[in-house]
């Protein structure tokens, strides 16, 4: 890994959390598809997750806690050259920006999102998240975390999403795989980094992670909808990451003419002559 | 001369087209045209109304007092029957059952029936409106068959026919000029401007009264080759909007005070990242859903200090469409140079009411970006907070230069973006921010002053009452008694204060004239120029307040 | 005398249980205590650190000042060495390699790890402050025994004993009393005012600095029997609030500025419906994520002015954990009385900071819930919005009454609750909600008055700074030359006006002392009352403006 | 029909609306389960679907658009005894409220949520709802609808909801048996209503539904998940209207003991000694 393209920058994550590992893979990720740092442009909402684009020399945005995916798709749509990614947490993601997530799936932007899991809320020291499993006690939720956990795969895959994959960040290599998958699939692509937070996730450690991840295997065929739900439905005692599910369909540009064909909206020049004779509508 | 006719009838009987059609005809013949539009919030049922005003000289607000009345039902007459001029007239089909001198009752729907096609029979009534007028049957043809297609063009000229031969003539009028002027409304001007600077990304989602923007914008989609998005909420809407700011199209959000509520934490996200961003904000009376479909001006508070914290941002009431054209091109300019949110803000009288005005002049504006001209590399480094005297910053568009990134922070940062936790960095920036502000106060429009000089009293207003304002001062110094004069604020934050500094000194009475019920203006202006109203002219009952009924409350002992 | 003792390091190395030991231990001895937090926005590393500021006189403030550093590593003593007394103290391990004659270089991590648990460390300091101050053991295992279980408490305890014997006494000191008084920061005090209140149903979504307050309810669901539900967002937590509010508990949210931000259009709604409410509102430096874990007053305009359209609220600055509790609790009879929402207002620096107070008397507080008595039916309708001379209507608990309904609505609507189009009902409506204004207003609590009678300078402040500028004010009367005062706000919205006009007349310099960048509170002082300021004392890095900043900013010229 | 319970009062809807059949079955299945109107309170956002509250007896709350689901749900938390339930549009809980229905479904609160489910937004008339069909023109969408179509009977039961039903405003008797089983079930109930709308969605109309609705029949096991998912992806030549899955599981309340026993949190008494005993914490 060049180090010169993507230099390490100095982070406020605690040691041992799982954003490390994210972060190293991701840059593994734009090297092994050769892009520029200046040709990224990496989103985030806030939270520890969200700190990311501060971590990287590509572009960033760094937006409001739940809301990188709105900013996210406009940019794409504004600048198709972009490659644009989404890195945040879960509690961004599936708890604040809940009904972005929903709606940026059935819009299908050619993004990629990241979404940093460690099943709490890192920032705000520790609060449950949507993806807490039923019981988790935290300062909040005295009595163990009530709600059922939302499972994002089986929630993207039923909502249309092309591509839906999760990763473990303690299986760097895998998941800068997937991640490089992810980023070339045209369409949104979701996927779900299981991220151990060692400050604040007594719960799911390293340990819980490693006892349970296993990959999907080679005969395992992502294109099958109903498999994949059934795959998707595994959590507990093991938990299968790599893609559970992969469909090629028109992204948004592809539905618009202009966007999809000719210079990107940005460069585009307009033809005022055209706006002008709007006005005839009017006499 | 000028008149003013009343359409009414219950949601869905087809007054929208009648009102259309009538407008343009009235139009295409050179008459200056006011109409104005009072819905409910439902799609069948009620009661509705269209207002056209028109005339052989300027009118700058809408009429109370009505020359005629076409009544689509029996509830229109019952209701507006007061407004009536004692030598006016109404308009019915015979199967309404109604006894008043002034009444026409006509044969509307039978006429249609063997015209074959019963829903012609508007424009039977119509035709019998022009025959009262003693207008002549040229341009008719035109606006039926831009209006409708096949058999239905000749059904409706017939219509027209039909209805002329209903009634006798009554009125003697000609408009003193050839028509050269454009018939639009607010909604429409505003999508206008923005694409004439040149808008390229419009997310919205829909709520009454700022649709209408989105609608037009939407209809120009593809041949403008801009990207109108219907966004899942308006807290999405805002956030698209920044993202394809940054990337570096002109961008532009809208909504209503309710959606507006869910954009504050953007707008604060926008002045800190500065990215540039125009946003409007299209009033009608709150709270929460309030009454959907009318007008108010009670927003005006909430949206100056939207935004938590202090932010750099500008506020500019729109008057009317021509005003709404220009100032919503301005916006934009003003947006990229300062790198802030300007909010336009408007309500449903602006959206949805529609006059003649002169055709926009393109060659009267620019667009100016504003960005950077500079070359960034690795080795001269950009950097996008970069501290400035102006408070501004060179803007580059991300993804353009090899080596330079942009990278842009909603936490307090420091000149390249990154996070800071350092108070002498904040003290900095925030002051870099805010600096923004003292620049703005040099683009400001002071505000348009009308009437006579040296007046007695001088209204103060904002916004869409400006042109009824306007009326009632020459309404008002027309009676000869006192002088009377106006300042109409378009510019409203930062506040343009020197020419009410100058006018306000040696007046009798400052009398502000606003759409809600607590005078917001008159509040702004004390907190700002120390300046007090001695009385106010409110109005909050939801619909819109005329220059006869200022008039009238002048007479009131004010 | 008042000492002033910093602890800091990187976080995550202990801070807070060495403050919270330190805290208690002075605590029961019966000194009063001050004390700050300052830490950053992020879990691990970085620089973070406690102040402890105890006396054996009333204190009101925090020092800038320090007589003790206890440094767990050496950037503690560089940043903060500038503010070290010349005969103060450093404690720090033997590791940390620095030079200044004031620093006990020992052997705390050596001796923690002689006692067999490296985690001790800490208080193996503790034992040498209180050795330095010539403070004796008594009560120290008490404190220990609560905080830690197992071996770990005689390891705490033996930890102490050898930092005891490392240094020689310095100081003597001893508190005039006995220790009658509690600990408690702000965002406690607010928690347990809700409580006394009779709070039954908190939503809220995490965010600093406002989780504190849903922290410790959380804490007490299961004791108090009442719901803490950690909604999925801010709009999610206040239209839940306003859910159980409406079906009879008494309810309660709280956020920061951007959470605030998600929230404002339920504030409309909690007006229109007229269903009780009380939001507390914890600033942080903006604008967008600005500096999550610091303080700020930038908020004023923007909460005040928070809702769309015209709406009845109260907002209350809250000004220490004394205050904030009994005003919580007033906030719920004031909600309830008048069915609107109210707003408390507090910042970092009250929501983190712990100090003594008075236990707080229940037998002061008073819980009215304003329900109506009446016995309603089918024959004896009731009107959920009749229209009564106070604005307020009859409010039942739906449920309750056979045959009666409680419909609630957010269209504008007529006595029953029923949507209305009417002009007519809009204006008795809007009329109705807007006078709980008047009534409000004789609810009032004037701004307390400190400082000499007759003062050449008065101060204006409000909220979180009011104990700062009181401390500072003592300061400045002590000089002997000029004469000071100070108004202290709580009650911001409406604004009292009362003393401010009697104590503002005659006073040379009217200065307002605000925690933010454009003086948001003399611009509503100007806005409300015409008056004002002569000059301001600002600070906007973040940072609690301190007493003694106040007074040194008053030599600057001021 | 005991009109005397449930008076007919006027409507602001068009002739010939779904609504008006909705309504109506609301009324008949609140009597079939014997509820007063005092002990039932209807919640709404806004819309057309979200006036229903202001035209039947029962207790009403009509709030903001999208904003339904938490107040209702934090009411039954305040007043168990109230038997709650939420009428709005597909705009409303989609759309704008679609952050609320996941995590409603997340909480189990013992409320029935009807969605009037017109495929459009027909009080601001008619743009694309979340549910409106590919390729659906409308002023806002010129080029049709791009967007992915939601199904929020797989949302549903991809989320963990206990009771996931569609129904059809054009046939009514069915749909009041739906609508009774929904609220007599003990948790979070969705009922996505197929409702035309005569006035703006000139697509999906009575002819089109009734071409295409057929009733599951009583060999349907609701209770398969796997078997749920793959029923609830029928949409098309042949929509399924019934129970589509239905699983019994704890609610809300259940899960807190003081919730659960005892009188409704609104008629508790606090104990202010208990309240003052935390000041000890503080000494
Ligand atoms: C509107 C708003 N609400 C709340 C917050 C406070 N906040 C910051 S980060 C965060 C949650 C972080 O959790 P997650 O998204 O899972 O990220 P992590 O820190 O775990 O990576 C919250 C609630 C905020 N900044 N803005
Ligand atoms: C915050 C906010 N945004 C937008 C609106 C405008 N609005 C009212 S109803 C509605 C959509 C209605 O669609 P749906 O929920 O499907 O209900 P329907 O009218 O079709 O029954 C919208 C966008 C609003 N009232 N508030
Ligand atoms: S708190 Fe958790 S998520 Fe945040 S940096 Fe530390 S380990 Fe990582
Ligand atoms: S517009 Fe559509 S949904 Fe609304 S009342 Fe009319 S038919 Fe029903
Ligand atoms: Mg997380
Ligand atoms: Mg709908």
């Amino acid at each position: 890994m060049s180090q010169s393209v993507f230099p390490n920058l100095e982070t406020a994550w605690c040691p041992g959390c799982g954003n490390h590992n994210i972060l190293s893979a991701l840059k593994e990720a734009l090297i092994v598809l050769d892009k520029k740092p200046y040709e990224v442009l990496v989103v985030s909402g806030i939270g520890q997750a969200g700190k990311l684009p501060q971590y990287i020399t590509t572009n960033g945005f760094c937006g409001l806690h739940g809301r990188a995916l709105p900013p996210a798709v406009a940019a794409k749509i504004a600048n198709k050259n972009l490659t644009v990614i989404v890195n945040s947490g879960d509690g961004d993601s599936y708890g604040e920006g809940g009904n972005h997530l929903i709606h940026t799936i059935r819009r299908n932007v050619d993004i990629t999102h990241f979404v940093h899991d460690n099943q709490i809320y890192g920032l705000t020291k520790g609060q449950a998240s949507p993806t807490s499993d039923i019981g988790h006690v935290t300062d909040v939720q005295p009595n163990g975390s009530n709600n059922m956990p939302l499972n994002p795969m089986l929630l993207a895959i039923v909502l249309g999403c092309g591509f839906v994959a999760r990763a473990f960040s303690g299986n760097q290599e895998h998941l800068k795989a997937v991640m490089v998958e992810g980023i070339r699939h045209k369409g949104y692509a979701l996927i779900d980094i299981l991220q151990p937070c060692v400050s604040f996730n007594k719960v799911n450690t390293y340990q819980w992670y490693n006892d349970r991840v296993y990959k999907l295997g080679d005969d395992y065929e992502p294109e099958n909808k109903l498999k994949a739900i059934e795959k998707a439905m595994e959590w507990g005692e093991k938990i299968p990451i790599g893609i559970l599910y992969r469909e090629e369909k028109p992204d948004f540009h592809a539905k618009i003419d202009f966007l999809m064909n000719g210079s990107p909206l940005v460069d585009k020049v307009i033809d005022m002559e055209k706006i002008k004779e709007f006005m005839k509508d009017f006499r | 001369m000028i008149y003013n006719i009343l359409i009414g009838g219950a949601a869905g009987l087809g007054m929208e087209t009648m009102a259309f059609i009538l407008e343009k005809i009235l139009k295409r013949k050179g008459f200056e045209i006011f109409v104005t539009q009072d819905y409910m919030s439902r799609v069948r049922g009620g009661h509705n109304f269209f207002q056209i005003r028109f005339a052989d000289e300027a009118i700058d607000s809408h009429g109370d007092e009505l020359d005629g009345i076409i009544a689509l039902d029996k509830e229109t007459i019952q209701t507006h029957l007061n407004r009536l001029k004692a030598d006016g007239f109404i308009i019915a089909d015979e199967e309404i059952d109604f006894r008043d001198a002034r009444l026409y009752s006509l044969t509307l729907k039978s006429t249609a029936k063997t015209i074959g096609n019963s829903k012609v029979f508007g424009n039977v009534a119509l035709g019998a409106v022009l025959k009262l007028f003693n207008l002549d049957f040229t341009g008719i043809e035109d606006v039926i068959n831009e209006k409708f297609q096949g058999e239905a063009a000749p059904q409706n000229i017939k219509a027209f026919n039909e209805g002329y031969k209903l009634v006798p003539e009554k009125y003697a009028i000609q408009a003193k000029r050839k028509d050269d002027q454009i018939l639009i409304n607010g909604s429409e001007a505003i999508a206008l401007g923005a694409l004439a600077a040149g808008l390229k990304f419009y997310s919205g989602y829909p709520m009454t009264p700022a649709t209408g923007i989105m609608n037009y914008l939407a209809a120009k989609m593809n041949e403008a080759e801009i990207i109108v998005e219907q966004a899942e909420d308006e807290i999405a809407a805002i956030n698209m909007a920044i993202g394809a700011s940054y990337a570096g199209v002109r961008a532009m959000t809208g909504t209503s005070g309710g959606g507006f509520a869910l954009m504050v934490e953007a707008i604060g996200l926008s002045a800190m990242q500065e990215v540039p961003l125009v946003i409007v904000e299209m009033q009608r009376p709150g709270p929460a859903t309030g009454f959907p479909t009318r007008t108010e001006q009670g927003d005006l508070k909430f949206v100056i200090f939207s935004s938590p914290a202090e932010i750099p941002k500008m506020v500019i009431a729109l008057r009317d469409p021509e005003d709404a054209f220009y100032q919503t091109h301005r916006a934009f300019n003003l947006a990229d140079k300062y790198q802030i949110p300007v909010i336009l803000m408007g309500d449903q009288f602006l959206a949805d009411n529609t006059r003649t005005v002169s055709p926009f002049d393109f060659s009267k504006i620019k667009n100016n970006r504003h960005l950077s001209q500079q070359i960034y590399s690795e080795t001269k480094e950009y950097r996008r907070y970069e501290i400035t005297d102006s408070g501004v910053s060179p803007r580059i568009i991300p993804g353009k230069m090899p080596g330079t990134r942009v990278l842009t922070e909603s936490h307090e940062h420091d000149e390249y973006g990154h996070i800071t936790e350092s108070g002498t960095i904040r003290n900095k920036m925030h002051d870099k921010r805010l600096r923004k502000m003292i620049y703005l106060k040099a683009e400001l429009q002071e505000p348009i002053f009308v009437g006579e000089e040296n007046a007695d009293t001088l209204f103060l207003t904002w916004g869409s009452l400006s042109n009824p304002v306007k009326e009632a001062v020459k309404l008002l110094n027309s009676r000869g008694k006192d002088r009377y004069g106006a300042l109409l604020f378009g510019d409203i934050w930062p506040l343009p204060d020197k020419l009410l500094t100058e006018k306000g000194k040696g007046v009798k009475r400052l009398i502000n004239v606003e759409q809600n019920a607590t005078g917001l203006f008159a509040s702004l202006i004390r907190d700002c120029t120390g300046i007090q109203c001695d009385s106010s002219i409110l109005k909050y009952d939801g619909r819109p307040l005329s220059s006869q009924e200022i008039v009238s409350r002048m007479k009131g002992g004010e």
